[in-house]
């Protein structure tokens, strides 16, 4: 019972997180504070994505063959956690980072057009057509 | 910090609390135990069987192998993502040669980065060169070799990294290598008679009495150098200082 | 014996979650940087336990050193302060 | 007493220690006055990390945790020193 | 017979660094500024990190049924405590050298400046 409250502790405090980060995308005005969220999104979604292979089980290994003989691989079989989901998150971390330097990039260039980062006064900005 | 923020954290944890709780005593929580049949056919075959890519790591394999072109898709958005970030930092005209080398920090920080910085280079060396064995890879290891230009900028200078050769110009002819090597060896499989990105029957599983993993360990060195070299692309970009843009986009004064 | 991983799990996940938070509510750019690099920290406790090496070694390296140096760049070129 | 309770003796003293001193850096890192306690109390935190997770891969019976600590105690250095150039220059890259 | 002695001093080891470094956090949190907690985490990092790792070191050879898997986990460890013995003390400097500079640290100063006319 107590290992279900902690598992379920664990899963719904991340999606508190997944929420908060929503918000932080969505309601504060600076560019770099939505840079921010939107990591934290990125990890958090990647975290869920590998807490759906974990196995709950005491004897849990990593999934590398640790011996390379058959009864190794029964053994391996019976403890390890399920790899594809860990395949799909390591480019999604390198991805998502060359897309974050991207986007860094892009706001240093509109910092150098407007001069500012704030979402409502770029608003303004481009009204006036002061560019 | 702020009184606001205490108190919102700790109606915020008890919230959390009070609802896992709640989930613990009414619903029920999915508690796996058992790997999905997918997962299983991967962890059979990755070492033994017929369809195996001979590597002991799984998720490599996975990566390289079994989805292969999903993998150099991927690297393929990648590298549009720095181009792009590059192109937007287009410079027109020269950047003028600078004479001064930069401060840099204090002697002791500039002591330990050069002797870090070659640790951190040998580790990452081993991490990308044994993706096939150990935990590790070509994306983990380029993106630990792009640490070793970040210390040496903050450290040293961008000027003292330049004077050494290392511009962006010769960044992006490494990366460009690295590209271009990946491409050469997922069209060698169809010269001898495979298909794309095949593995096992074309490329040897061991070199020299060493277990090589047929084209895992290629794959893993050439994305190592590619990941690497476009990370420092971009970060010897940004290193230039914002005085220098002025002067280049027009005098604009702010 | 699983007891242990999940008291660490629910640790981390409960102090990655006070990171974020502070990350995103601060008005300092520069003290939320640092929360994230914190929240950081504490997501690779979670892939430590879930059994996640490979994503750990790409994990440490892009969210602990590469990111928040792009971070203090970006602050370094434009601003440090978030008006709201 | 055999050598596996005697393994799980130990670790179990030495786990809450570790525990609650993460809690406490955390507490330095939100109280934090200066942005300047903040790191350091990343910096300690990551490197006792670093020592925990050496620690845990032997309760884990799995040679290929440990190398994650290594990579942990070489990046947590570099926070601290882009953190330490901006408030000495403003500008990282000179 | 050794490898039992190992597992006692590597336990000892590890459970001195586990107090360090509990106390260096207590001490963290407790100091008046940040000069002095400065001292804490040096508390923190070297008795904390450095001697649980050269105890885990020590533990992980005297450990018996974990096979061979005890040498690699010994190596990583025992090269993790140098590199923290080199990194640790660099960044504490780095951080303090850049707090005098920049005069962020407010703190009543109670003798003098001899850093003043120091040459980088």
């Amino acid at each position: 019972m107590i290992e279900m409250f902690l598992w379920a502790l664990v899963l719904v405090s991340l999606m508190a997180t997944l929420v908060i980060s929503i918000y932080g995308i969505v309601i504060r005005p600076s560019l770099i504070k939505k840079l921010i969220a939107l990591t934290i999104l990125t990890d958090s979604a990647n975290l869920l994505a590998i807490m759906i292979g974990y196995r709950l089980i005491y004897p849990v290994i990593p999934p590398v063959l640790p011996q390379r003989t058959q009864e190794g691989l029964s053994k391996f079989i019976a403890s390890s956690v399920d790899p594809l989901p860990q395949a799909l998150v390591i480019t999604a971390v390198v991805i998502g980072m060359a897309v974050n330097v991207l986007i860094a990039f892009a706001i240093i260039q509109i910092y150098r057009i407007c001069g500012t980062t704030d979402v409502r006064k770029i608003a303004e900005v481009m009204k006036d057509g002061k560019t | 910090m702020k009184r606001g923020h205490i108190i919102a954290l700790g109606v915020f944890i008890a919230l959390i609390l009070l609802v896992s709780l709640g989930i613990t005593f009414v619903g029920k929580v999915p508690m796996t135990t058992d790997v999905r049949p997918l997962g299983l056919f991967y962890l059979k075959n990755s070492y033994f069987g017929n369809y195996a890519a001979r590597s002991p790591e799984v998720v490599t394999s996975i990566l390289w192998d079994y989805r292969g072109l999903d993998t150099l898709f991927e690297t393929g958005v990648f590298f549009l993502a720095i181009i792009s970030a590059l192109a937007l930092f287009r410079i027109e005209k020269k950047e003028e040669k600078v004479k001064e080398k930069g401060e840099g920090f204090t002697f002791i920080v500039k002591d330990t980065v050069r002797i870090i910085s070659v640790l951190i280079v040998a580790v990452s060396a081993a991490i990308a060169l044994h993706g096939h064995l150990t935990p590790g890879g070509g994306f983990q290891g380029g993106s630990a070799l792009a640490v070793v230009p970040l210390l040496i900028i903050v450290a040293f200078s961008k000027y003292a990294l330049e004077g050494r050769g290392l511009t962006k110009d010769t960044a992006m002819i490494v990366r460009s290598i690295g590209l271009i090597s990946i491409i050469i060896l997922v069209l060698i499989p169809l010269a001898a008679g495979g298909y794309l990105m095949q593995n096992l029957p074309v490329f040897p599983s061991h070199i020299l009495g060493q277990l090589t993993s047929g084209s895992l360990v290629f794959y893993n060195l050439f994305e190592y150098i590619a990941v690497g070299a476009g990370f420092t692309a971009v970060f010897l970009l940004l290193s230039i200082p914002e005085k220098v843009f002025h002067k280049i986009i027009g005098g604009e004064k702010e | 014996m699983i007891f242990i991983h999940l008291v660490i799990l629910a640790i981390s996940m409960i102090l990655g979650f006070v990171f974020s938070y502070l990350a995103i509510m601060e008005e300092d750019l520069l003290k939320a940087v640092i929360y994230s690099a914190g929240q950081g920290v504490m997501f690779s406790i979670a892939f430590y336990i879930l059994m996640a090496p490979d994503v750990l070694l790409a994990y440490i390296a892009i969210a602990i050193g590469i990111y928040t140096a792009l971070l203090v760049f970006v602050i370094s070129k434009t601003e440090r302060k978030e008006v709201v | 007493m055999n050598a596996e309770n005697l393994l799980f003796m130990i670790l179990m003293i030495a786990f809450p220690f570790y525990l609650a001193a993460f809690v406490l850096y955390s507490i330095r890192i939100v109280k934090g006055p200066t942005i300047f306690d903040s790191v350091l109390a990343v910096d300690c935190l990551s490197f006792d990390l670093a020592a925990f997770i050496a620690i845990l891969a032997i309760y884990f019976r799995s040679a290929f945790l440990a190398t994650s600590a290594i990579i942990l105690a070489l990046w947590a250095f570099l926070l601290d020193l882009y953190l330490a150039k901006y408030f000495l220059k403003r500008e990282v890259g000179i | 017979m050794i490898s039992e002695a190992l597992m006692y001093i590597g336990g000892i080891l590890v459970i001195i660094g586990g107090i360090c470094d509990f106390f260096g956090a207590l001490g963290l949190l407790r100091f008046p500024h940040f000069y002095v907690r400065l001292h804490a985490a040096t508390v923190g990092t070297i008795g904390g990190a450095v001697v649980p790792l050269i105890g885990a070191a020590i533990l992980a050879l005297g450990c018996d049924f974990l096979g061979w898997i005890r040498y690699p986990i010994a190596g990583m460890s025992f090269i993790t405590a140098i590199l923290i013995l080199i990194v640790s003390p660099t960044a504490t400097h780095a951080l303090a050298f850049a707090a005098h500079r920049s005069k962020a640290i407010e703190w009543k100063e109670k003798v003098c400046d001899h850093l003043e006319g120091v040459k980088r």
